[in-house]
């Protein structure tokens, strides 16, 4: 947890020491997700999915460093942004890429679509559209654990643009007053669409937002899975014994476009170039060979992957479409 | 049988279901130690403690949506907006979420929510806090939205209100708070979506809402000391719509009256003119009449207020209107 | 005369009015250097520089509220909304303020301001982002609602709307950006509140606007190989409606389909039927048929998504109830 | 101007020394609008006056000694408890309390009543009843005045209990980000209707709110005039100067009910005397015979207002009613 001034970010520093098996799980999610980004990003492409497409390329150390700071009860919501969410949570490629395809096998059989992922079975609140509207919906979840006294933690996830909204500010103020257990996780990509930081925040430090409540609030850099687990932990376990709010700014960047159309001319190679070069696959790989792991068992873990990624494709492509619409608006 | 106030009515129903019901809390500006800024939560918190009746600060986005995260993981919040009028900086919490999760989430989560309050115009509080927003929410799928305008329709409804599984927007007459009704003590629920006919008339059907139906039934007995009997059909639930009802009593009068207290364009009165023409086109004497406020944002002064707002004597000239007797 | 698209248009509105009057800016989310998320403001921050094209941070209701200031004190805002779906945290600044500043202050102040941007469903987009949100505004008095359907309309009302010292919310086709139509290269204005009779026809009246204009242009020439020529109004302006034009098109054909592509309850079609019935009904030879989206949130599949919205078919089956020809 | 940490307020503290000529027609304002709210709670307990009635009996000081700070051109937007602001401004018993009665001579014409106070001849931008919903406006004129570089700065008055909304918040972070000339005044005087600052706030501190926008903050007492003016006059400045804005917290307390209907009853007696013990009205009062104003001259003044005020009610009770309310709707 940071003091109350700016927090610095170091970008580059050692991944933080982890065992080979704390590290190769997180690994191979990081992994299914890129890939099953990628392959969703091809179906795109080639007309098979519609809408709004946003990809989490170049994050996925957040959502799962996070995630894997969780117990299964504990619930997560997120943005538009969640495809990788929802895997790290346990929801399975073949239900979100069914969904994306609009198929009646989806998650949410096609009514949902991309942007709207939810799994009871999982504990994952979903995926919302209205940039900031789901803060408050966090605060709420965590409210209910607070009256239950069920030990749940919840996780809110959104990015630095919305932290302007009236519903960051809402939602983080009454989770501050009433302190409810749940974990403010600001994705710090760096852009708002196409907008950089500086032209949408006077203070490139959204985790200063705590200080006017009182929050606990931590800062860092978002391209170490164990990194990102271990500080996520530490503000949880306040959740879980204190029921106190944390809000944390992870820095990160995405690789691609804010969503399939967005070309993101806005940024320069060089920019996206340096960002890759701390790609947290790559960082993760060779941390895993680093700690002894051998070549033939990652090569089998990532074909492990492929594989489970070209079934949800196939799961996704031969699926029944879509076939109900008037049956989830008014429960009986 | 007792005969007890709106607010009191709304009051039982909140305890009787907390009672009942561990699950169900109700949070708002002013609900717990203030006993309610028009005092519906009296003694709520003196009876269920802190932990069941939260004042929150002003923040309506932030505390709609708590409750519609707290209602998607199981409890049932009963959401107390100071007015309806306060409700348009929450408008996306009840449109966006409320309203879509169940949709978006394929019916693995629901909202069993109730937003309540008082709407319409009191007297002389400003155009910002005279609205009548119903068609706003009226217009939602997903939503339900009742008005009661007596006190036993007011705790049968509310009573049933929380126990529904989707978000109801429950808009009370904040002139109404005051008025009494027969109120059995025995339990009792009434179902959503019922208009009811508060009272029985050949010559012309008045529909109405909250506190309009106590207008209509004042016209009611002007006209009838002209011989005109008036019924009075009183919607209740403007969705979903009891349109069978209305169209039964129109098909029997052939002339039918609309009375709203709010503005006229996109009213919800519209959409009730809408069904009854297309339902009972072939049995209408004469073109369906509305009456509403004036197209103006409330005056202040209080005769301005009088001028702006439908009186009895706004409903005789309609119901006049209708039987060409002008 | 030159043939450009309807984002075109709009683009030449706000570039004309920009260059004629200094005190017009426009505000709101990638406005600027991203050159509009639908790229209707391309290239006007090159044009006008950063002081007169501001990119917004997402916070809609405190950047319409800017606009609302800044037009209180004499600057002509136009703010876009990346769609009006997130109109919905900002609605209180247009109801309860720009709407009411001008009576509040008795006259002293008034809201030159545009809200604009793009309204009505994309293409599976999902439930939240795919609202048509027109019969909220046009109920709220003070405001003034426009929603054109071509590239013509859309440049000659949106420069009339600049000018107006009335807020207007102005509600672009998010299907209609690529369309086309003739504009000719000179300067035009077309006025407020005027309907626009899209194609003339003397057996069925159909009534619509923005998008759903070219959906009855559509079903008109099926229906016209069966030999029923229709008549499509376009509304244009929902408020104020001119309802003389669609009323003296109902005369004449005695019947009258509204089609919209929004929810059914309450939605701006009832207020034009209701305002049919009570002009025209001696005149209907059928009741008011109303085609509407499916009363459901936006599913996102899209075959799901065809079935709910309006099409062509479903205006046709419409009319041929209204011709008793089913 | 105030440091990053918590600011202490020192409640009874020297009046600031002021001179005579300074303090003066201060003192005549704030016991103008003191006479101005008792007249006007008379007439509402007759009826004379209906809906809400919200009065600053307690907190005259602020705005007294705020708007002493600025400039005839300079803009002012307030809340529905805005009798004091307006008369503070310029505007005149007469109008403000025709307005109450809703008479044609009114402010603005019997529309607007006590909650919607307009002075365009005063740049009086208005009196609001939706909590927070006036920030946006106010940082919308600031907005403006840069737009157009004519000098003009806005003061912008809300309360403590408005600091949570979402309309507070997006309109400082937008006023800190594009930098306009805007001082945002909370008038913290304790209570948001009947809810005291623990059970509202997280942190009982609303100047901190500040930090997160690198915005310049103040905080301190406001029951001295000149003190209130000395400090405001330096917000003013540096909006004036540099275009920044300054988020002030001054620090007061409202005798009576948060309106007419409300008999106050979650305060203590002797917490409502003990903050009359300092009622700034006395403590200037006092304040002038230390500076040698002899009695005669101040109770010459005292006579005065008394006579304004009973001239105004006597304008009230004796003009037409109001007639027209169709006339401001749509602007031709
Ligand atoms: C209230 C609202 N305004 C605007 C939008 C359009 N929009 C969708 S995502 C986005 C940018 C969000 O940026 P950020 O919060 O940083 O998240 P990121 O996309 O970078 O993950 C915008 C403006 C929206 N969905 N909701
Ligand atoms: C959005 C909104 N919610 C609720 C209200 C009802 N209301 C009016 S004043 C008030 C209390 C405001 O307290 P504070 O901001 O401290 O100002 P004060 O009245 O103390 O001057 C409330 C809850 C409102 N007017 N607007
Ligand atoms: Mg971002
Ligand atoms: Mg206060």
């Amino acid at each position: 947890m940071t003091t109350p001034e700016t927090a610095q970010v170091e970008l580059d520093d050692e991944p933080v020491t982890a065992t080979r098996d704390e590290l190769a799980p997180l690994y191979r999610q990081m992994l299914a997700i890129r890939r099953l980004e990628e392959a969703s990003a091809k179906a795109y492409s080639q007309g098979k999915i519609g809408g709004f497409l946003h990809l989490i390329i170049g994050q996925e150390a957040v959502c799962v460093g996070a995630v894997a700071a969780l117990e299964p009860k504990d619930y997560v919501v997120a943005t538009y942004r969640e495809h990788g969410h929802a895997y790290a949570k346990g929801v399975t490629a073949r239900a979100i890429m069914a969904e994306l395809y609009g198929k009646k096998t989806g998650l949410v059989k096609g009514l949902g679509g991309s942007m709207h992922l939810f799994s009871r079975e999982h504990n994952f609140l979903g995926g919302y559209g209205i940039v900031g509207g789901h803060v408050p919906i966090a605060a709420g979840a965590a409210f209910a654990s607070k009256y239950r006294a069920d030990g749940r933690v919840t996780l809110c996830f959104f990015g630095e643009g919305a932290s302007t909204i009236g519903g960051f500010a809402e939602g983080i103020a009454l989770a501050a007053l009433w302190k409810v257990p749940v974990v403010f996780i600001c994705e710090n990509n760096q852009y708002s669409m196409g907008t950089p930081l500086y032209r949408s925040l006077a203070v490139e430090d959204v985790s200063m937002r705590a200080l006017a409540h009182g929050m606990a609030r931590d800062r860092f850099d978002g391209n170490d899975p164990v990194k990102v687990k271990r500080r996520i932990a530490e503000a949880v376990a306040r959740a879980r014994e204190t029921q106190e709010p944390t809000l944390v700014e992870i820095v990160t960047y995405r690789f691609r476009g804010h969503s399939m159309s967005d070309p993101g001319l806005y940024r320069t190679k060089e920019e996206v170039e340096e960002w890759k070069r701390r790609d947290p696959l790559n960082r993760a790989r060779a941390k895993l060979v680093e700690l002894g792991m051998p070549e033939p068992e990652i090569v089998a873990m990532e074909d492990d992957v492929k594989a489970e990624i070209e079934d949800a494709v196939k799961f996704a492509e031969t699926s029944p479409p879509a076939d109900e619409y008037k049956q989830y608006v008014v429960k009986e | 049988m007792p005969v007890i106030s709106y607010r009191e009515a709304l009051n039982q129903a909140m305890r009787e279901e907390m009672e009942r019901d561990p699950d169900v809390f109700i949070m708002g500006e002013e609900v717990g130690h203030y006993n309610g800024a028009y005092k519906v939560t009296q003694g709520l918190l003196h009876r269920f403690s802190e932990r069941r009746v939260i004042d929150a600060p002003i923040a309506e986005m932030g505390f709609a949506g708590i409750g519609v995260g707290a209602a998607m993981v199981g409890l049932r919040p009963i959401i107390e907006f100071m007015t309806f009028n306060f409700s348009l900086v929450a408008i996306d919490q009840i449109v966006n979420n409320a309203a879509k999760i169940y949709q978006m989430s394929a019916g693995q989560y629901w909202i069993p929510i109730v937003f309540r309050g008082p709407g319409g115009p009191a007297v002389q509080v400003g155009s910002q806090h005279s609205q009548s927003l119903e068609s706003f929410y009226a217009h939602v799928p997903g939503l339900k939205v009742v008005m009661p305008s007596t006190a036993y329709d007011a705790k049968g409804l509310l009573k049933t209100a929380i126990r529904d599984d989707n978000p109801v927007v429950f808009i009370e007459g904040e002139t109404l708070y005051n008025t009494t009704w027969e109120v059995p003590s025995e339990e009792y629920l009434i179902e959503l979506g019922r208009a009811d006919v508060k009272r029985a008339g050949q010559h012309v059907t008045l529909v109405a809402w909250s506190k309009m139906v106590w207008t209509c039934l004042d016209a009611a007995k002007s006209l009838a000391e002209q011989g005109i009997e008036a019924e009075v059909v009183d919607v209740r639930s403007l969705r979903p719509l009891d349109a069978a009802t209305i169209c039964d009593s129109v098909k029997k009068t052939g002339r039918c009256v609309i009375v709203e207290v709010g503005w006229p364009v996109a009213g919800y009165g519209a959409e009730i003119a809408h069904q009854v023409q297309k339902a009972c086109l072939d049995y209408l004497d004469a073109p369906i009449e509305r009456v509403t406020s004036e197209d103006v944002p409330m005056p202040y002064a209080k005769n301005l207020e009088d001028e702006v707002q439908p009186q009895a004597a706004d409903v005789v000239a309609a119901v006049k209107r209708a039987l060409y007797l002008e």
